[in-house]
């Protein structure tokens, strides 16, 4: 199998080095300060830039500064990290640049806990940054999958000149688990990098501009317009999902991360009750995978219900791409609290208790 | 093994929970099983306890938490009451019973006390009281085997540590005889 | 005939969008003129922060990445990390650089990053329409201290580079003006020494223009210069702060 | 012989401030509130072309660079 | 009538001192700037207290300290100015903190523009903060309406100890219109300030702590919890929405702000053509006026178009309180254009095009 | 028999969450204790910043509140501007002070915000789990700096009290330490100070105080007692930068 | 007036433009009509050309935004230009004669042209041209009285400026004046 | 006479960091590895309290303030 023992937050580090990381730029918060630790040693080594920035607003316009020189990039934050750099991201996204976000989430609001958590599903998803931009955000439930995204998501990122965030809670960065980093992961083809500003001895005749400023709103409308191009684009193609279970099931659970790992454990137990649950596993949440809702093929279905570990955020979502279909439920568990399986259990078996449309 | 074993560990810090926890998944690991670490961290972990979970199984893990342990690894008085009770009936505790003496276990879990501070200190360092426990927790399971546990051991301690590679193996020695003479 | 004075090619043919006499145009064009006389543009990049000067994209006759306010310093970073032999500056006003973008500034010097800093002081939020900076006078009407500056309430003028003479990866510091034309000789002095510093690899290197913002100060852009030289010079002195490349540092 | 300047001047950038009037050491440029210029300001204009020394103040100090300083000995 | 001119910015000022107003933080960003402008006269002729902050992040970190002492207290911005808020924001949710927060959009993303837009809805609704919080945000339509709400908003920010929001676009915060500064708002009862942390001499015997960690899981999700408590409450009570013309109409537009008076506009101009359209305009953004659309009596209605000054973001919350009741359309535009009235007429005229769901 | 030493009443009955021999321990309780002495914990409020010193709102004995990281010190300028008779203090690491809070931290000093700062200088992240901190030493290993701290890659040590030296609005600066007994007693003298300057509305006041981290630096607690006075204190000397209650100011 | 008026007001930065447009919102609100300035805004008002808009209405306003114009004030060429074809047929242009010569008008929009720098200069100051134009437009559009107008004027003015009061009236009276004459 | 010094310690809160005895002049205090506290750490003891000179050292240097020292003349 040649798999190795890793810790999350040691395979996010290196599997973004075998994606090509050029250039590191974080601040240290917990749980993901493997992170920048491992880099700083390994990324250093093979002599490329590692800069342990004075705060999370420093450390993502750094990015911005490599990826407008043209150079693979990335950052790596948690919850309150992440708040602040909200006006980096939409600056990323203003003015088309790639680069890949990692985000280990943990409780909050404030400064919370260090405990894992989804409740930045918003945050991540919906941006609070300004004005009509999308992250591309992949929500992985193990760490193999973590590295696999990671290995892939420069590439992602360079194909859309846009952020590519992968979303994981606290257990992800910090558990330990075997892994293979060798799993080859999609190839595709990518332009040169026409834009990059690395100056005119590089491009000559031709002056390289990186901005996200259009004073006169015709022409940022026409910015937007062909933002949006893009993240249609994105959404065409980079929609991710696994279906498990689908064939004919009581109930489908949607779940990402951690919890859908949890709730995979769930519909074992539950089989043995002989309640046939499905689950939709968004793997990509923005974009968030809403046609399999549309296509789903579940005549005896009795409702959905939405898992996670937080108060009800991804709800949305379930509920724009259910459209009124079937009738769906919420459970979820706040504060950092990681339900166990038996708390899934028992929410389907009392699922009316759950619904909320 | 066809269900997922459960085991948590816990102590003081500095008695090497997180080692003897990191210990059993590289085993699993080395063993082409499945297996998942997940340590308790944080401030927390400042001062007062350690405590750190793991999982082995021949299949995919699904579930990376668990609330009811088969087994539960106690370093010291404060660790066996906190977590006790999440065990089920029919698990197991294994306690150091150089610092806890007589303890009162919930029913149908057996438990099996390894004098670790002494046998450590015996051997010459209390830094080897974790070795001991896996010895112990090795001779209890017999998940892995003594080639695995040693490979595995070699390859943490690194070239740094080399020299402690003899020390620590003695310990896993004794703690699997204690445990031994414990069975019976 | 010989040509004593043109427009430098340092400089694109937009028309630059200051006001009327401001001196945001003055610096412009020695910053460009220097890069010209240095033969770097060609492997220059200015980052452009948020004022007046957001538009410097436009203007300097090389490539240009335009930054979020007060980030230049941390945006230079990320670029000249990646590419150590190119020549990066940012143009930065004081509400920029002095007041929201002071973290990123501070530590881009303390971390040596081998970038030049174009400081231009100007007292004053030109862009947003003559609120108080953190240089702002005392005594100085804006927007936002309407009835003027008074140290107790709003603090005192904030002095950067005495400030950031006291940081070690400093290479060359000086604070310069350009009110008259002798001033503006000064300043291309020290703007080209630390572009010359830069390309010699000598670390951080940082220029404070004191310089003018006829419209929200409410003068004619001649007065304007007097009041720097008669106001603002007083409270902000022109002077070599650092220069690693003479002994007997100052 | 003297120095003697001959000063052009791209009059549609102008912007009248009289940065270049003011500098002038032998005081022969005006703003002529009379030629607006398309973006509306005052164009700067020379009175006597015969006295300039060529010193280029009036050139260093313009903001918008708009004055191009030839010199003949 | 005593109606003055007035410009937004400054009614927004006046507004939020005839509320009460005790301290202001901010830092100039157009188009906002006459928000700081005004009140660094007035609320210092009034011995109050205003502080020009050295950025975003200090003005609202000052906010969350005068809060923390028990003042009522204000912050005003615009876009990315917003955005760099945002960890303060939850800060100030996790200590269950009152403030008032004045948002005037500009376009996005990035730098974007300075002209008026609605495309900070994500932004201001769904946060960008971590953690589950919410921020109570209304988005008025006059300069009227926009003052009547600023003088209730800290009576609303007392209640819910929770940060309330005045959500406009430039152009409300530029144009002057006439006013009447002194309509009646709603007055309620506030709980004394018990939290406050001013002193124990002020609360002998009883050390006041604003604090928003949790280290243990089960103690933030009981926190959240409560949160979650407080935030149904709102959601029961602090609903806003002007329902017009909504007899059997054959369509419904949802806009909000300076849009829905473009559509009032539309509105009549359709009316001309024998197109009974109704408007449901939700006042407060969140909580959304969902319940609006169940209890909607249309039997004639053809569909719902959503009409908004970006991309589709309100869109979201349509779609979720239509549940898949009726078809939805969306009209926008974006990059600070502000659509005339007979692009919507055309949207309406076309709904078919503009369906989404 | 007579009491000469006990715990003070500025502190709580909570136990420190400090690691042994951490002197953020001994930092604390003379904070509390020149409280306590002054008479004013009943109008004390403290914040609480994020760092290893984040429960310190557990600790002292007076109203307290926690605030984001980096931000104590805009969060006491809406406090004191408020409460302008209170006493209003910040404590904080350096990593929150230093590195992201120095914004806030230099223009509340800019202001001349009436508060005082206790800057606790532990060269490195403790919370965190001991990453490089803006104030580490050349040389010094840190889990972000595994080879040892580098002046060409990571920047030098930054001089926190030499550069808040340069603002003028400060009234009362001084850097200290508690690696014996002595500086102990000299610490409290200077933290006293810096009170007594608050509540005489003298402006700002800080105290610079180099402390240990025992943990994150490997060593045991005594060995890092000799580690700051060995190898701290000849980086960041000791000493009063500014004190207006003195003529002939430093 | 059922419908409301839309009044585009444009020129150079300098000229007068926001208090020509926010006087007619001022006489509106006086006269306890509704009336909404809106300015154009921000960078592009530094040096360049400046303009806004004014909706004055009996009834409540709506949109705050329009395409097409009743009314165009022009104080220069460039804005003649730029604004010119947004004016409904029917509707009127008034524009600054001093600068703006033979204008070519769209078809059906009746074109006024008051030379008000002249006009101004002879008064005394260039500055007052912003008020001649005002002037010119009240006797156009006979919305306000000159006691609304001069109400207004002294308000807007402030104890600060009122020494202007005198030549800021007589610019009004001059623009009505020059109207009336070419209205015949 | 010389003054005399009493300690008395919270040891539950003690750390056994060793701090007051570095500190201790006259070297008389000690940690007990065979006495942990429910906290797990050694506490600290005191060898000969009758050559206690009540200095305070201990006590000053102790960061969990877990010392008290009284004295008699
Ligand atoms: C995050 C953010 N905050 C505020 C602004 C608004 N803003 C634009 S320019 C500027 C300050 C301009 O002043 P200065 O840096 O002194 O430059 P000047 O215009 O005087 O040359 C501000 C506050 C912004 N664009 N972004
Ligand atoms: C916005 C944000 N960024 C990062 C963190 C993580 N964090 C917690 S404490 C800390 C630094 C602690 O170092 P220092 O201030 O030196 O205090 P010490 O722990 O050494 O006393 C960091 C980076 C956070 N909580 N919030
Ligand atoms: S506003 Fe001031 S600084 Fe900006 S261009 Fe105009 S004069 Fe220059
Ligand atoms: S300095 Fe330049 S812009 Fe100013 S008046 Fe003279 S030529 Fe014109
Ligand atoms: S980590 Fe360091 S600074 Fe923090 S409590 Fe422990 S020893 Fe003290
Ligand atoms: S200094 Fe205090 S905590 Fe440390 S060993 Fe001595 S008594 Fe215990």
């Amino acid at each position: 199998m040649g798999k190795i023992l890793m810790k999350g937050n040691e395979a996010i580090a290196r599997a973004a080095m075998l994606g090509g990381l050029e250039a590191f730029f974080g601040y240290p918060i917990t749980p993901q300060n493997e992170v920048p630790e491992y880099l700083s040693r390994y990324l250093l080594e093979e002599g490329k830039v590692f800069v342990q920035a004075e705060s999370e607003v420093a450390a993502i316009n750094m990015v911005y500064g490599a990826a407008a020189a043209g150079f693979r990039t990335m950052t790596s934050s948690s919850s309150p990290g992440i708040a602040l750099k909200q006006e980096g991201i939409t600056y990323l996204c203003g003015s088309e640049l790639p680069c890949v976000i990692s985000s280990v989430m943990r409780g909050g609001p404030g400064l919370g806990s260090i405990q894992p958590s989804q409740s930045d599903y918003n945050q991540a998803t919906r941006g609070g940054g300004n004005g009509d931009y999308h992250v591309i955000v992949f929500g992985p439930e193990t760490i193999q999958e973590t590295i696999d995204i990671l290995k892939e998501a420069f590439d992602i990122a360079d194909y859309y000149r846009n952020p590519v965030m992968v979303l994981v809670d606290g257990l992800i960065g910090q558990m330990m688990e075997s892994v293979d980093l060798t799993k080859p992961v999609k190839k595709r083809f990518l332009p040169e990098k026409d834009y990059a500003a690395n100056g005119t001895k590089n491009h000559p005749g031709e002056r390289h501009i990186i901005n996200s400023l259009y004073l006169e709103s015709n022409e940022l409308e026409h910015h937007n317009l062909s933002l949006k191009k893009k993240y249609d684009l994105a959404t065409a193609n980079e929609t991710r999902v696994e279906l498990i279970n689908m064939n004919d099931p009581d109930y489908v659970i949607v779940a990402f991360g951690t919890m859908a790992r949890v709730c995979r454990s769930a519909i074992e137990k539950l089989a043995e009750k002989n309640i046939r649950v499905g689950m939709i596993r968004p793997i990509s949440l923005w974009p968030f995978p809403s046609s399999v809702f549309e296509t789903m093929d579940a005549p005896h279905l009795k409702g959905i219900l939405c898992v996670e570990m937080n108060l009800g955020m991804m709800l949305t979502d379930v509920l724009v791409a259910n459209n009124g279909r079937h009738s769906v439920g919420f459970f979820g568990r706040a504060g950092g609290v990681v339900p166990d399986p038996d708390e899934v259990v028992d929410a389907i078996l009392h699922f009316n208790e759950r619904v909320v449309k | 093994m066809c269900k997922p074993v459960n085991i948590r560990v816990a102590g003081f810090g500095g008695q090497g929970i997180m080692m003897f926890g990191q210990m059993l998944a590289y085993c699993a690991t080395n063993d082409n099983m499945f297996s998942l670490w997940v340590p308790s961290y944080g401030p927390e972990t400042r001062g007062g306890t350690a405590n750190c979970s793991v999982i082995v199984s021949t299949k995919m893990i699904n579930s990376p938490v668990f609330t009811n342990a088969d087994v539960l690894v106690a370093f010291n008085q404060p660790s066996l009451e906190k977590f006790k009770e999440m065990i089920v009936p029919g698990g197991c505790i294994l306690y150091n019973s150089s610092m806890i003496h007589d303890p009162i276990l919930p029913e149908g879990v057996r438990g099996y006390g390894i004098p670790i501070n002494d046998i450590a200190l015996e051997l010459g360092t209390i830094q080897v009281s974790n070795m001991t426990m896996l010895g112990a927790y090795l001779e209890f399971s017999e998940l892995f085997s003594d080639a695995t546990a040693e490979k595995v051991l070699e390859k943490y301690l690194g070239e740094k540590k080399a020299h402690l590679l003899g020390i620590n193996k003695q310990a896993i020695l004794r703690g699997r005889e204690a445990l031994r003479a414990l069975k019976g | 005939m010989e040509v004593k004075y043109k427009k430098t090619k340092g400089l694109t043919d937009s028309p630059l969008s200051y006001c009327p006499g401001c001196t945001h145009g003055i610096i412009h064009k020695l910053v460009a003129e220097v890069l010209e006389e240095l033969g770097v543009l060609g492997e220059s990049i200015v980052i452009a922060s948020v004022g007046c000067s957001v538009f410097s994209y436009r203007f300097f006759n090389c490539d240009a990445v335009q930054s979020a306010h007060g980030r230049a310093c941390a945006v230079a970073t990320g670029i000249k990390r990646n590419l150590p032999d190119h020549v990066v500056f940012t143009y930065q006003g004081d509400g920029d650089l002095a007041s929201i973008g002071i973290a990123e500034t501070i530590h881009a010097a303390n971390r040596g990053e081998n970038i030049t800093v174009i400081f231009v002081n100007n007292a004053i939020y030109g862009m947003t329409g003559g609120q108080m900076a953190p240089t702002s006078l005392i005594g100085q009407k804006t927007t936002t201290s309407p009835m003027g500056r008074m140290a107790e309430v709003h603090g005192s003028p904030l002095h950067i580079s005495e400030i950031f003479s006291q940081i070690d990866r400093v290479a060359y510091l000086e604070r310069v003006s350009v009110f008259n034309p002798r001033q503006v000789r000064n300043a291309k002095n020290a703007i080209r020494k630390a572009f010359t510093y830069q390309v010699e690899k000598r670390g951080f290197t940082m220029v404070e223009v004191l310089s003018s913002c006829p419209v929200n100060w409410g003068m004619t852009p001649v007065d304007s210069l007097k009041w720097i030289e008669e106001k603002m010079v007083p409270v902000f002195p022109l002077k070599v702060f650092k220069d690693k490349g003479v002994e007997n540092n100052v | 012989m003297p120095i003697k300047g001959y000063l052009t001047f791209e009059s549609e950038k102008c912007k009248g401030c009289g940065l270049c009037v003011a500098f002038c050491p032998v005081k022969i440029l005006y703003l002529d509130k009379n030629t607006l210029n398309q973006q509306g300001y005052p164009i700067v204009k020379i009175t006597d072309p015969d006295k300039c020394i060529g010193c280029a103040s009036c050139a260093l100090m313009c903001p918008d660079s708009i004055i191009t300083v030839e010199v003949k000995n």
